[in-house]
Order: structure tokens, then sequence, then C-alpha cells
């Protein structure tokens, strides 16, 4: 066993010296940081809707195409209307993203998810139509084309620490805002009186409301954030990718994998899976190729699944 | 203070509460009685809002909340205390405490909380879902204490409470409708407890009024006869 | 063996939920033909005991024997296979099947896969059932679907659905829950009925009905066993009156 | 005794035709699919039906493992493939061999290296990968045809189940592992013909699957399995075990107290519903020629399950008549309203999961039987085998 492992291992590794693969490793590790960034706020919004709400939104792609779309609106206005200021134009459209993608959140919710939530697996083939439409929208309004935002002259270029090694920086702004928000979300849930009214509602809804907690208004904005969230990351997706209308629906089993396998409900577990999925699939796809890699990651999270059903980190509270 | 008039409540399309009326005064306290599945739990449940009431009214210091949501009603001053205790069990013993602050006026926990409960002073950082009965019944009554109500709901509150803290409970409810002028409606099973706090008593069965006594003329073998069969 | 006169043996057993012991070293034996009751205060541990007996947690330490079989190391539906069956705090019945239905899924007979598939509904399988249902107070009910029977009679359906095993050893959490005081005494009639030439562990709140039933009782305060013995003794003994019973 | 099994026929009508609402319902359907349909239609869209048809295989599968058991599989995609993957491969071999025998020694008329299918050759193989060997055979290709989708279900069934791995978890599994085969076959270019798949089907054992007359054939085939597949749904779900099903779904913790080993049982109705879809899957090789991996992915695999939902997931028949209104519809508006029928798709799976759970059934339930009855005046014991739910 070993002696084929060592075998796969030479061939794999054998066409490069050390050094060569040293950097291979880095950059493909800051590729893979790329990956996490889109990963970890895809799977943030899916971690307050499905870990708390236990809500399967298929759309949540979609709402991230959103942010994209929103993003390149505001890219285009900026450069047309106000070259001036284009400059700047980026952080403008990262609120413009979150407020798009929340204020169709917070619609979703009243016209289709309140009626789900005591079928939660129906909520996945309602939402599957919802991403239909939506895609369908974004296709009569957008064109099927890609597209992309034009970037300002900061997010561009790279950072050399060392020769050869080759750091871009928008990866690096991707992976702040990743950091950012994350964090935002942690200290909303777990320090503040809407986080607090968030985690009671999910764990008695009735009772919240016997305390004088408005769980619907609470339900609404808790989805609403998720989706929010989700247009931050089509926002920050511009960034390094161009966007069409199925973009988002590509990363909705990727970010599935990544909240499930962190278990769900749990930031720290959704952070640690989003850079294990990532790094992961970033080096095998240099090592193999990039769909064999796909498949690799996909059965070992299976894997890995089949051993912690209820994921990497899961809570354990006495029923 | 409360007045509930011609209330009716139904499950699809059995009708578990008819036509019920009674009303309490300020600083009274009113206790339910009744077997199980006489419908006192959906009587108390159709008060804060849990299930909605067919037809019928709810009035709370003159404002009708038959209509209100759950936290509307908690906001028009009624406490809720549920059966089982209902605890949010992943939350801390503080954190439970402060989901009652929600429709408060004040945003921080005051001293008198833990001054009347101090085993929750203690247990404050502690899961919910930790503590034991008696311990978490006084969780729920605190809970609910924090809105500031001017009627408190309490659906059973000794049940699958042991003896020993049963009167424990008695104490503090008369103690509290004392410092914190309340109002209290109380559905309960044992007579010997609801003797202890209650100041008139009524039965009910199959989901109307059957009996109604003022506790210092309570015929208990009546009472008891209810109760039993 | 050391204990042969023993159906069920408890020997150390702890479990421990992020730390907190839930049950600590208790050890109880039961005998054949024996019904015993736990009681104590919420949270004292009584259902975790007899969720471990019966496999839906798994001990920290200890062990538990039933019949010389190790239930510690054994899964659920082994366990019950080998004649430990479990009634829960609230009533699970199957909402959707009829009481015929609950009661047929719930023999013995065709317990695996292709066995379920080929089973086949002889008059050796419908005579029981109507014993059964007769025995809890259903036998004018058979058509009924589960999830409308009153609370009283679910409860008596889940007792039913075990006695269709044949146990050997009836694990009952609270069966007497949310009866009316007839429905108890029904109750507490129907137990003593079924539980000769067996051994049952029955939680339970209401003293009356305790009284009533059991041959010995166990107490158990914060995980930890307290005192055990005949009714009268455990009434008596000023530990169990600070904790549970009151003054 | 009220209970005991009556005589044989007897039950044989009662748990197979399912009563006297089963046999119209299924009555219906089959005069349906036999008569109405081949009378008045071209063969052109007969042969279109068949292909809807050989869909509708996976949904009556769904009804059992997800209606009954409660298991939602995103994934039965994997399991059709599979089937379709296996007939394919022997039809591929006959055409290899057929082209070959045609060409004689003529390398250049044969274009391709002998007896190997032609993708083979453009991807520089030159000998026949060994799992292709069986293929050869008939009977073989028949028994790999259930074997092959079968086994793996039982190997995902087993390795999820046995650690309870369920509901939404098993969905969101289920679909990954499809997408994964299918970028499995799609990469493997040599061995599975990539992303076109396998083409140019020609002949089964010598018989031509191409002509309007043999399509026609294949068609009723096709309904006859169906008929085939109800029938033996209505008995699985009439023995204790499709009881046991609905306990799982209901009430799995019981279940396991009873002495069940659930897993087991979950294990058995996903084994079922996987051999179900996999015979669809051959069908639909057999109608229309081709097997191709986009027909498999994550994307159809939903499809599969809204049929399932449209038709009502606790019937049996609803099924067949779910895939069938939603083929129509997507092929109905995808022709005629091409920008539209996104929404419009969109529009019924909202509709569906939010005002019609039960599906058509639940609408022919509802709306449909009550009327008839009155009419007919003796609604009583048709009534109460409606409320009874018959599969």
């Amino acid at each position: 066993m070993t002696k084929i492992s060592a075998a796969i291992l030479l061939a794999m590794f054998g066409a490069y010296t050390w050094d060569e693969l040293q950097v291979v490793l880095i950059m493909q590790g800051f590729a893979g940081i790329s990956l996490f960034s889109i990963f970890l706020l895809m799977a943030l919004g899916m971690a307050i809707i499905f870990g708390q709400m236990k809500v399967i939104n298929m759309a949540h792609g979609e709402f991230m195409t959103l942010g994209a779309y929103a993003t390149v609106v505001c890219s285009y206005l900026s450069e047309t209307y106000a070259p001036g200021l284009f400059h700047w134009y980026f952080p403008v459209a990262m609120i413009v993203a979150f407020g798009a993608a929340f204020v169709l959140g917070f619609l979703v919710e009243i016209s289709i998810i309140r009626f789900l939530y005591k079928r939660p697996l129906d909520t996945l083939l309602a939402t599957w139509g919802l991403s239909m439409i939506m895609q369908e929208t974004f296709r009569q309004v957008a064109g099927a084309r890609e597209t992309s935002a034009t970037m300002p002259d900061w997010l561009m270029g790279s950072w050399q620490p060392a020769e050869g090694l080759d750091i871009p920086i928008n990866g690096m702004f991707l992976l702040g805002v990743s950091v950012l928000l994350t964090a935002a979300i942690t200290i909303n849930m777990y320090y503040s009186r809407a986080g607090l009214r968030v985690r009671a509602t999910v764990m008695n809804r009735d009772m919240a409301g016997a305390v004088g907690i408005n769980t619907r208004l609470t339900d609404r904005l808790t989805f609403a954030l998720g989706c929010g969230v989700a247009g931050v990351a089509g926002c920050a997706f511009t960034t390094v990718g161009s966007i069409s209308p199925t973009a988002g629906s590509q990363y909705i089993v990727d970010t599935f994998m990544v909240v499930v396998f962190g278990g769900a409900g749990s930031i720290v577990g959704t952070i640690i899976a989003a850079f294990t999925i990532a790094q992961a699939q970033s080096i095998l796809e240099f090592l193999l190729s990039g769909v064999l890699a796909k498949v690799f990651v996909l059965l070992a999270v299976v894997g890995v699944l089949m051993i912690r059903p209820q994921g990497l980190i899961a809570s354990k509270i006495r029923k | 203070m409360l007045e509930v008039k011609n209330l009716c409540v139904s499950y699809g399309e059995s009708i578990i509460i008819r036509d019920l009326s009674f009303s309490v005064a300020k600083n009274e306290t009113l206790a339910i009685m009744g077997r199980n599945g006489m419908g006192k739990t959906t009587l108390m449940k159709s008060m804060i809002g849990m299930i909605r009431a067919r037809s019928g009214s709810i009035t709370v210091d003159g404002k009708d909340v038959a209509k209100l949501d759950s936290f509307q009603r908690v906001k028009a001053g009624l406490g809720f205390v549920p059966q089982g205790r209902q605890i949010f069990s992943a939350l801390t013993v503080e954190e439970n405490i402060r989901t009652g602050l929600e429709t408060a006026k004040v945003r921080k926990i005051e001293d008198w909380v833990y001054k009347t409960f101090p085993v929750l002073d203690e247990m404050k950082n502690r899961k919910g879902g930790n503590l034991s009965g008696g311990q978490q019944q006084q969780l729920a009554i605190a809970r609910a204490l924090v809105s500031g109500p001017k009627v408190l709901l309490l659906d059973e509150p000794t049940e699958g409470i042991q003896p020993s803290i049963i009167k424990d409970i008695a104490r503090t409810l008369n103690e509290l409708k004392r410092l914190r002028d309340l109002t209290v409606v109380v559905s309960e099973q044992v007579l010997s407890f609801t003797l202890e706090i209650a100041d008139r008593l009524i039965v009910i069965e199959s989901g109307a009024i059957v009996h109604e006594d003022p506790r210092s003329s309570v015929d208990e073998a009546v009472i008891s006869r209810y109760l039993s069969v | 063996m050391i204990y042969p006169h023993y159906a069920l043996e408890v020997e150390e057993l702890t479990v421990s939920f992020d730390g907190f012991k839930a049950v600590n070293g208790v050890t109880l034996y039961v005998e054949k033909d024996e019904l015993r009751v736990v009681i104590g205060p919420n949270g004292a541990g009584k259902t975790t005991l007899l969720d471990l007996i019966c496999g839906r947690t798994k001990p920290t330490g200890g062990k538990i024997t039933f019949l010389d079989k190790v239930l510690t190391d054994m899964q659920e539906q082994e366990i019950v296979r080998s004649g430990v069956v479990r009634k829960f705090q609230t009533p699970s019945i199957y909402p959707k099947l009829s009481v015929f239905e609950n009661l047929e899924v719930s023999h013995p007979k065709g317990r695996t896969a292709f066995g379920a598939i080929f089973f086949r509904r002889t008059s050796d399988v419908v005579d029981k059932i109507h014993a059964v249902a007769k025995e809890i107070y259903l036998d004018g009910l058979l058509d009924m679907e589960g999830e409308k029977l009153s609370h009283g009679q679910k409860q008596w359906l889940e007792i039913g659905m075990l006695l269709m095993a044949d146990p050997q050893l009836l694990l009952l959490d609270e069966p007497v829950a949310g009866m009316s005081v007839r429905e108890r005494e029904q109750t507490a009639d129907l137990l003593r009925r079924i539980c000769k030439g067996r051994s049952a562990v029955v939680i339970e709140h209401d003293m009356k009905f305790v009284r009533k039933i059991a041959d010995k009782v166990t107490v158990l305060h914060q995980g930890k066993l307290l005192a055990e013995g005949p009714m009268d003794k455990i009434e008596s003994d000023p530990r169990v009156i600070e904790v549970y019973l009151g003054h | 005794m009220q209970h005991l099994q009556g005589s044989f026929v007897n039950t044989l009508y009662r748990n197979v035709l399912g009563g006297p609402t089963g046999a119209i319902g299924l009555g219906l359907l089959a005069l349906l699919l036999l008569v109405f349909l081949p009378l008045t239609i071209d063969s052109f869209r007969l042969n279109l039906m068949g292909k809807y048809l050989s869909l509708s295989f996976v949904a009556i599968g769904l009804v059992m493992c997800w209606g009954y058991g409660g298991i939602m599989s995103l994934g039965q995609g994997l399991f059709w493939g599979l089937g379709g993957y296996c007939m394919a491969a022997f039809l591929k071999l006959e055409a290899a061999a057929s082209i070959a025998g045609e060409a004689g020694s003529d390398q250049n008329k044969a274009l391709t290296t002998v007896g190997i299918p032609d993708f083979m050759d453009w991807n520089q193989i030159t000998v026949l990968p060994w799992f292709w060997e069986p293929f050869h055979s008939f009977p073989l290709t028949l028994l790999l045809i259930f074997a092959v989708p079968t086994i793996i279900a039982y190997i995902i069934g087993v390795a999820m189940f046995k650690r309870r791995v369920g509901g939404v978890y098993f969905a969101i599994i289920t679909q990954a592992l499809c997408w994964t085969m299918e970028i499995l076959f799609v990469t493997r270019q040599g061995w599975t013909g990539g992303i076109n798949g396998i083409t140019d089907l020609r002949t089964l054992l010598g018989w031509d699957i191409r002509t309007p007359e043999n399509q026609t054939i294949i068609y009723f085939v096709t309904c006859f399995l169906i008929i085939g597949c109800i029938l033996f749904g209505r008995w699985l779900l009439n023995t204790k075990f499709g009881r046991i099903l609905l306990a799982v779904r209901d009430m799995e913790d019981r279940v396991r107290f009873s002495g069940y080993d659930v897993a087991n049982i979950k294990t058995m109705v996903f084994c079922i519903a996987a051999a179900m879809s996999a015979l669809g899957g051959a069908m639909f090789v057999l109608n229309v020629g081709f097997m191709s991996p986009k027909l498999i992915t994550i994307e159809p695999s939903i499809y599969m399950v809204i049929f399932c939902a449209v038709g009502g997931r606790m019937s049996l028949i609803g099924a067949v008549y779910g895939t069938l209104a939603v083929s129509f519809g997507r092929t109905f508006f995808s022709e005629q309203f091409p920008a539209l029928w996104f929404f419009l798709m969109g529009s019924i799976f909202l509709l569906v999961t939010m005002v019609f759970p039960d599906g058509l059934a639940g609408a022919v339930r509802r709306w449909i039987w009550p009327p008839i009855e009155r009419l007919f005046g003796k609604g009583r014991a048709i009534s109460a085998a409606v409320k009874e739910g018959q599969p």
C-alpha cells in the first residue's frame, strides 16, 4: 500500500525540484485562498440560513449572482457618470450588492419561505424553482453572455514578496473582506441582542414569541441577512472572475458541502471546512486535472461525513 | 385587569374551548383547574397567542389583544410561564433572562431578579438545558417577569417538579405578586398548591366553566371530585 | 454466575455530556418478576438511565448485563431483540398507521428487510394483535389511525406495541403522564397484569401511582443513587424527604 | 376475522391492484398509455412519450423511497444513468461488431479499429477495456443493468444509513455523488464517450431499434414495464415492509426500538428505487438510441424529484402522470415560449411545493373523486379506500 502511494506521489511530484515545488505549492495555496474566500462568504450566508433556520436555499447561488450584477451595474454607472469617483466605487458597490440581495431575500421570505418552515425538504424544491426564475431573469435583463465589472487600479496588480512569488492583490482584498465579514457576523450572532433574538427564535419559535420576541420579523431578517451576505460574496467574486447568469449556481453544491462538512450552525466549523476544501481542491488541481481534483475532494468530504455525520464541529447539548 | 369574553378555540374541527368568559381583577390570583385534556393548556396558549382563538376577545388592561401576535401581547402586559417550562436549552441562564427584555423598558437585568432568584445568579453562565426542573421553573418565571408584565400566566407550574420545591414556588409567587404588583392566572391540577396561592378558583371541563369558588369558601370535596373521576 | 437470580444488572454506570455527569456510578440489580420504580427530581438522570439501558445513549463507563448478555456492547435493535423494550416519555406511536398496523409492525416476526417483505398476516399474528389490543383497552379501535387517539390511548398503544414483542424487561418512562385519574387506575391494573413473569423498570412522579405498583423503589439524585428499598422504607428515609418528597 | 387475509385472488386484488380505486386508476392509466395515445398520436410523438415514460421509472422509485420512506435522494440520475450506460454499452458493442462485419477486412472502410466503439479509437484506445467485456453478452448485460446500480445504492445506503446520515444531508450527499459520477463519465472519454456519451446505437440482438414500427414496439414494452413496476410497488407497499417504511418516515427512533435495523430497511428501499431507475435508464436508451452524461447530472436528478412531487409523492400512478405533465410542459414551453419556459417551470415548482404538496394525486383525491362518487351514489366504499391513501 505505502509503495503504491509512494509511487503515485513520485509520479505527481517527480517532475519538479524541491524549490520549484515549494513555489508552486505557495502559489496554489494563494489561489486556494481566493477560492477559500468565496467559499467562506457563500457558506457564511448559508450557515446562517441552513444552520440556524434549517432552510435549504437552492437559490443561494443566484443571490450571489445578484450581488455580482449589482457590482457590474455600479461599475458601469460610476465609469459613465462619475469617472472621478471611479477609484472608490467598489466599497459602495459592496453595500449596494448587500442591499439588493437583502431586500430580495426579505421579499422571498415573506412570499415563499415562511410557509415552508415545517417542511425543510420542500424548501429545497421551492427554492430550486426560485433559482430557475432568477436565472432566467438575469438572462433576460443582462443577457446570457459573460460580463465583468471594471476593477479600480488599486485592486489590480500583484505583490511580490520574494523571487518567483506573485500574489495578486485582488485575492488579498477578497480574503480581507471575508475575514471582516465573518468577524462581524460572529459578533452579531453571539454578542448582540439581534443575535440572541435569532438564537432564541430558532430554538423554540413559539416560546420566543411568548417572551416578547417578534419572531416573524426575526425570521425575515435572518433569512435576508443570509441572502445579503451571499450578495457580498457575489460582489467579491467580481474581483476574480467574470459573471454570467449561472455563475452562482456553480458554487451551490460546494457551499453545501462546506456548511455540512463544518457542522451546520458552527461558524468556526464553516471557516475550517471552507479552508480545507478550498486548499485541497486548489493544490490537487495542480497535481491532477481540475475536474478530477473536484471528484477527489467531493469523495473525501463524503467520506469524512460518514465518520462524523454531524460535521467537524458540532455543539453537544443534553436534550 | 384581564377579561376573557366568549372565547372559542378549536384545533381543526374539534372545538377545545367553547364560549368561555371570565375576568380577573387587579392583584387577584385566579386558578383555573381541571383534569388533563379539559382545555387548560389550550386556554393558556390562546391567551398568550401561541394558538389563535376562533372568536371572542381577550382584554388586558383595557386593550383587546385577541388579534395580536404573541410578542405584541407581551408588550401589552402579559407574561407567560409555559407548561414544561420551555427554557431555551442551548442559551445560558443569563441569555435566557435577557430574551425577556425584548419588550421591557430597561435594557439590562435589574438587581431584583437575581435577589429574588439567587440560584440563577450562581448559575448565570450555565446552559439552561443543564438546570434541574425546579431551577428551570425559577428561570422561566424570571424570564417572564423581566418584561414587566401586568398579568402573569402560569401553565401548570408544579408539573414534574419535586414535591419539596412546590412549596418554595408557592412562597415565591406570593411574594412576587406583592412586590411586582401582579395579577396572576395559574392553571393547576394540584389542589393543595392552588389553595396556597389563589384568591379564586374556576374549574373547567370540556372547555367550559363548570364551577367557581372564592378561596374563602372553597369546597374541597367538590373540587376534588371534578379533578378525579 | 455471581448473581444467579438477577435479571438486570447495572454496575458502576456513568455517562457524561460535556463534562456534566448525568448518571454517575449507578449500580442496581433488578430481579426476574420485579417491578422497579425509579423516582427522583427532574434532571436526576432517570430518563438517561433508561436511555443507557436500551442503548440510545452509550455510557462512558460501567456495564449493563441482562440475563447474562452484555447490553453495553449492543446496538438498539439487538437489545430489543434480546427482550428489552422501551416506552418513551411522550407517547411515540406511528401516526399514519392504524392501531392494528401499529401493533402488527411491532410483531417480532419479519424484523429484517426481507423478512418484512415476505411477512404473512397469519391467524397467529391476528390473534395476538387482538389479544394485546384487548389487554390495552383498544380492541374497539383497531382501525383508528394512531394520530387520532387520545393522549391516554396513545400511551396504552405504545405499551401494547411493547407487549407484541413478548419482552423480558420493560422500561417505561412516565407511563401515566397526562392521564386522567380513571386512566391512571386502569394503567396501574394493566401494568400489574403485564409485569407478571417479567421485569420492569418504571419512571414515575405520581407517588400514589408508585405506591400502587412498585415492588421496590430506587431514588436517584443528581445522577447518583440516593436510596433503594421498598416504598414504606423510602417514604420515611430522611434523605429522600429532604431532596424529593418534601415534609 | 376482519383482519385476516382472504383467499389468494382476493388478496391479490386488494394488495396488488389496490382495491376498487387502485384498479380504476390503473385501468385508466393503461387505457391512456396502451390504447388512447397509440391511436391518436403519430409514431414520432409516441416515441417521445416512450422517452418521457422511461423517466417515470425513477419517479415511481422515488414515491417508495421519498414519499413512503422519507428518504429524499437528489442523485437518482446516477442510477438511471448507470442502467442506461450498461444498455448503451451492449448496443454499442453490437453496433461496432456490425460495422466491422460490413467492413470485412477493409480497415479504411471501418474508419476505426475493428470491433471496438468508435469513440475509443478517437481517444487512442485500441484494446477494449476489461470492464467492457461483459457487455458482449446480452444476459450478462441484463444482469448488470440491475446489479451495478443496486450494488452502488447498497454501498451508499449502508455507508450513510448505518451512520444515521439522513434528511437534508443525505439529499446533498447524493447530489454530490451524482455530480462526481458525471465528472468521471465526462473526463474518462476513452471509456465512456465523454461529453457526447454513447451514440449511434443501432440494433438490439440484430433487431433494428431505429425504425418507427420497432420504436412503437419499444414504447409498448416500456408501458408494460411501468405497469409492472406499479404493481410491484403496490404489492411492496402493502406488505409489512410498506408499513414499516411509513413508520420509519414518521418515527424513526420508535422503529429502532421495535427491534428493526432501520439502516437495513432504508437501504432496501433505496436499492429497490435504484434498480427501478436503472430499468428506466435502459429503456430510455432503447427509446432514443443514445446515452449522455448531460442526462444524469444534478439538474435532471432534481427534475426527477419534481416529477414525483408534481404527481403526488404518495402515489405510484401519480408519478407517471407527474413525469408526463412536467416533461411535456417542458418540451411545449421551450418550443413555443423559449424565453418564458424557465419562468413557467420555476413557478410550477414553487406552486406545487407550496400549494399542492400532495401533487396531482392529492388534487384528484380531493376534487375529482368526491363528485364522481356522489354521481354513482355508491361512494362510501371508494371514499374509504381513497382516505386510506391507497398507493
